[in-house]
């Protein structure tokens, strides 16, 4: 049996209610898509218990009635474990990973400040990447803004070119 | 060994080899052979496909049918990114990359360059 | 009254001391791009950098001390300028000699360090403040060693005049040769004073922008810029009078060519070292200087003081 | 937060930066007390423009991601649509590509080199450096026509073939690349004012590199044995043999002997892809469209491990790209290194993760495909609006612009 079947086992075991939520896209490349209320411990076993100790990226998506957000993280060996998991847009609450990970702090930023993702837990610091200035309740990521949004509500407001 | 200014022989030298730098304004370069520069349109050999319109990352030219068979390409300069991807997307070799790429002008409308037919084949008219 | 003038103005003073200046400034720049393998500027860079600064508007910081801010640039000017009267320059006598005037040029040119110092500070930006601060440690650390590189030989000599010390080594020129660690103390302590690579420290472009001269523009600036100049040759045509006093006796022409010689040489290495070396970090240079340099410049001394003996006897 | 007497601003604007960042300094005399970094002031909006173009569009965006690892960006993003596609890249395009890849990394830390010598105010390794890395620099010009934004990748393969008449120049480069770096590594390693700079200054232990996140030379110069190249082998990394290059010293000296320890591991990996090189064609032709799904790409670039996450809709334009660049990941050590170091310090080590902040910082260009709501002002509206706002302050520019008129162009 391949890690990638190994892991995808172990799961299984502990998480039983993830039998079919579990893919292996190719070597070394594992998607899983795990419930929320779930999330925090699925995310300590797989960070304590099966050695996944690098936190390669967070990605935030908008995917219409939800927000998802895909963890990826690596082992040492190569092997990726992507964990999914989405959040009503109305309630958007995460819980911040930054206890495993402090470098996650800016992926957990972005995710704040360019989906509108909310993060209780995460320190007060300056924000990133958008500017001080930048109005509250635009997020460009999502897919319902454009750019004429911001244009007609804030940056002409002042005066005219 | 350790040792302070290590690297005193290779300067002494320097001051008897010819400098690494060239005047560049008056002592000009050549580009190599795969230089993507401005872009270079033949109007006979275009059908009008529009391929390379559609690929184009940052909208900077533009074909249009001038009668029967015939068009026209307009490339903005300041938009082009110069990237090529058009020449690779014309089925017919219509457009070609040259190596000119001192295209500095101070005006952004003199950027605006159109390629046809009645100003000879690859020539460009200025707006 | 019109030799004063002359004096004042013309040789060696204004016209003499800045165009010379300029032109050690360019043998620096393109002496400096020619060992980096780079074609470097063309001659007349340095005079065109000085009318572009000349012709722009001088700015004084809100914040700053404007008083003192406008006044530290002229200082530093007189200061060097003053010192090129009491430095033999091709003859053996300097213009104004009298006893105990080399300490009067070391202190002189200590001057400029201080306008930096103190121009700096005024100017009340973080960057001036800190190469301010800089600057005045860096005094410390290198100026011992140089007042004790230059009183090795004149003790030897037995004077503090500097033309007395000249007619000295004329008549013993062997003496000479035994200063040769002196004269090395005194170009890296030079190297400090003119805040040059490796101790460019007050002025690390990467770290503090300019140091002192961040908040500097226009006239202003362009005084600091001719004043660095001037002290340049000043500190080469210094260390020329004291560690090569030779060929004082040739004639206006040739000991006048000679004492160019001498001053670009000076000059020369300097930018060779510039070259060659990192920027040292401000407590290494404190190191170095009382660690490694003072005690040798110590040894000089003691050197020289025993020779003296055995030169009496 | 300990007692400070200044608060040095590095930054935006620094000559330190060589792109806009804000690293505010604590000072207690030299001293750093403590210290606080605001980035995305290079925040473009790559990844919401990406989600308005095709993917042939999207690759020359995302190859402008940065200026330097321009090729590492590409190809990332290259190989998810590839994966998601399900495409069979021909074996020379990925050879090819890691041709160009290893060539780039050469570039990059030449380049690095010569940086971090300005930095410690030795201006002479930087010109000798760059001079060096012209060489590179034209070896790049000349297999792929230009000299930075390569343009080597499509979806599905590579642009641009290298012919048998190239080998031997490539080949003769790299001898004389591989003599340079020698020079250099001694240099770096006998210097004392070098070492003086270097040595002791930005330490990162192994725990905490590994704590923080960092990635690249700056985790391996810790000791964190991790490469992408070898533990996640992407193109043809697979089948090369080189050593991954780990450094015990822990400080910038570390990184430096580990980015210069990896210039010669990519000069012996050059002359493998160049013997090796197979043949066949070097693209295959990829769909407009790309079918649903998703893919997750790794890729070491020369600054550390880049992550590209595509996620397709089965349209012709992606639905979600993410980019994570290297400098994300190193950039918060940076803060850790400088703990209790000197003002003097900050300069070396900022440079020692070799930061890209383009790369940090993705997104805020406002770009419409239209161009109607663009920001852009022409020169006369540029011109009207400053007389405009003068005259609003008080001064009227008028009696002398009838004097001296503004040329018209």
């Amino acid at each position: 049996m391949s890690e990638e079947d190994n892991i995808k086992q172990q799961l299984i075991e502990k998480f039983g209610f993830l039998s079919d939520k579990i893919t292996i896209q190719r070597s070394r490349r594992i998607f899983a898509d795990i419930p929320l209320a779930n999330f925090s411990e699925i995310f300590d076993y797989t960070v304590r218990q099966l050695n996944f100790s690098i936190l390669a990226a967070i990605t935030g998506l908008d995917e219409g009635a939800t927000l998802g957000f895909i963890y990826h993280l690596a082992r040492e060996n190569g092997i990726v474990l992507n964990l999914h998991t989405n959040a009503p847009k109305d309630k958007p609450v995460i819980k911040s990973v930054t206890e495993y990970f402090p470098a996650a702090d800016a992926y957990e930023r972005e995710l704040v400040d360019l989906l509108g993702a909310q993060v209780p837990d995460l320190p007060k610091s300056d924000r990133y990447p958008l500017p001080d200035d930048w109005p509250a309740n635009q997020f460009p990521l999502r897919k319902d803004w454009n750019v004429e949004m911001l244009d007609k509500k804030e940056v002409n407001k002042n005066e005219k070119i | 060994m350790i040792r302070p200014g290590k690297m005193i022989i290779q300067v002494l030298q320097s001051l008897f080899k010819k400098p690494a730098t060239s005047l560049y304004p008056f002592v000009k370069t050549e580009m190599p052979d795969k230089y993507r520069g401005k872009l270079k349109y033949y109007p006979e050999r275009c059908i009008g496909c529009m391929l390379c319109m559609k690929d184009c990352p940052s909208d900077a030219i533009v074909i249009k049918k001038i009668g029967e068979k015939k068009f026209q390409a307009e490339i903005n300069l300041a938009r082009c990114i110069y990237c090529a991807q058009c020449v690779d997307s014309c089925p017919k070799d219509a457009l070609e990359a040259t190596k000119e790429f001192e295209l500095a002008k101070f005006d952004r409308e003199k950027l605006k360059v159109i390629f046809s037919e009645e100003t000879n084949s690859g020539s460009e008219t200025k707006t | 009254m019109v030799n004063v003038l002359f004096h004042i103005l013309i040789f060696p003073g204004f016209l003499f001391a800045g165009g010379f200046g300029l032109v050690a400034e360019y043998v620096d720049r393109k002496l400096c791009a020619k060992l980096q393998n780079r074609i470097g500027p063309p001659w007349y860079q340095p005079l065109a950098d000085l009318i572009k600064l000349v012709s722009k508007q001088d700015m004084v910081p809100e914040q700053s001390d404007a008083t003192v801010f406008t006044l530290m640039p002229i200082i530093a000017f007189t200061a060097t300028l003053t010192a090129f009267f009491c430095i033999p320059l091709w003859q053996m006598r300097a213009l104004s000699s009298f006893s105990g005037d080399l300490i009067v040029v070391l202190y002189l040119l200590t001057i400029p360090t201080l306008t930096f110092f103190l121009g700096g500070w005024y100017s009340r930006s973080v960057f001036s403040m800190v190469g301010a601060a800089r600057s005045i440690i860096q005094l410390f650390a290198y100026e011992i060693p140089l007042f004790l590189s230059i009183l090795a030989p004149a003790m030897l000599a037995g004077t503090l005049s500097l033309s007395e010390m000249t007619v000295f080594y004329s008549k013993h020129p062997w003496l000479t040769m035994l200063n040769l660690i002196d004269f090395a103390i005194a170009l890296v302590a030079l190297l400090g004073k003119l805040e040059k690579t490796p101790f460019d420290i007050p002025e690390a472009e990467t770290e503090i922008v300019a140091g002192s001269f961040t908040e500097y523009s226009g006239r202003l600036l362009a005084f600091f810029r001719i004043a660095i100049d001037m002290e340049m040759v000043a500190g080469a045509s210094l260390l020329a009078a004291v560690f090569m006093p030779f060929g004082l006796s040739l004639g206006p022409v040739f000991g006048f060519i000679l004492y160019l010689v001498k001053v670009l040489f000076v000059v020369a290495l300097l930018s060779l070292a510039r070259t060659i070396f990192a920027r040292l970090r401000i407590d290494q240079m404190i190191n170095l200087c009382w660690k490694y340099i003072a005690p040798v410049a110590f040894l000089q001394l003691i050197i020289d003081l025993i020779v003296k003996g055995i030169v009496a006897q | 937060m300990r007692r400070y007497d200044f608060k040095v601003p590095i930054g935006p604007q620094h000559p330190a930066l060589k792109e806009p960042e804000c690293f505010s300094l604590m000072l207690n005399g030299e001293k750093i007390e403590g210290m606080s970094v605001r980035l995305g002031y290079n925040h473009r909006g790559i990844e919401k423009a990406c989600e308005a173009q095709t993917y042939i569009q999207d690759l020359y965006l995302i190859e402008r991601v940065c200026g330097i690892c321009s090729h590492s960006h590409a190809t990332c993003f290259a190989q998810a649509v590839e994966e998601i596609a399900a495409l069979e890249v021909p074996k020379r395009a990925l050879y090819i590509r890691t041709l160009v890849a290893e060539l780039e990394r050469i570039h990059s830390h030449l380049l690095w080199l010569g940086v971090a010598g300005h930095e410690i105010g030795f201006d002479t390794l930087l010109m000798y450096t760059w001079r060096d890395r012209e060489i590179v620099m034209d070896i790049l010009a000349m297999l792929t026509g230009n000299r930075v934004n390569y343009s080597v990748n499509t979806i599905g393969g590579v642009r641009r073939d290298v012919s048998a008449e190239q080998i031997p120049q490539i080949l003769k480069a790299v001898d004389s690349l591989e003599e340079r770096t020698k020079y250099y590594i001694q240099v770096a390693t006998e210097e004392t004012t070098i070492i003086k700079r270097l040595s002791g200054v930005g330490i990162v232990s192994y725990d905490d590199a590994i704590r923080l996140g960092t990635v690249g030379p700056t985790a391996r110069a810790s000791g964190v044995e991790r490469d992408i190249r070898r533990d996640d082998p992407y193109a043809a990394y697979g089948e090369l043999t080189f050593n991954v290059i780990t450094d015990k010293h822990c400080d910038v000296y570390g990184r430096t002997l580990v980015r210069v320890g990896e210039l010669m591991e990519s000069y012996k990996m050059i002359r493998q892809i160049l013997a090796n090189l197979p043949d066949g064609p070097i693209a295959v032709k990829a769909p407009r469209k790309i079918p649903a799904g998703q893919a997750l790409s790794r890729y070491e670039a020369p600054r550390g491990e880049d992550v590209h996450y595509v996620k397709a809709n089965g349209t012709d334009k992606p639905e979600r790209v993410k980019v994570r660049a290297p400098t994300l990941a190193n950039v918060q050590a940076v803060a850790h290194m400088l703990k209790d170091r000197y003002l003097a310090d900050m300069p070396i080590v900022i440079a020692a993760i070799d930061p890209c902040f383009s790369c940090t910082d993705r997104l805020t260009s406002v770009r419409t495909p239209d161009n109607k709501t663009g920001n852009i002002m022409t020169w006369p509206a540029l011109h009207s609006y400053s007389i405009d706002w003068y005259r609003r302050c008080g001064i009227d520019f008028s009696e002398l612009n009838k004097k001296f008129r503004v040329p018209g162009n």
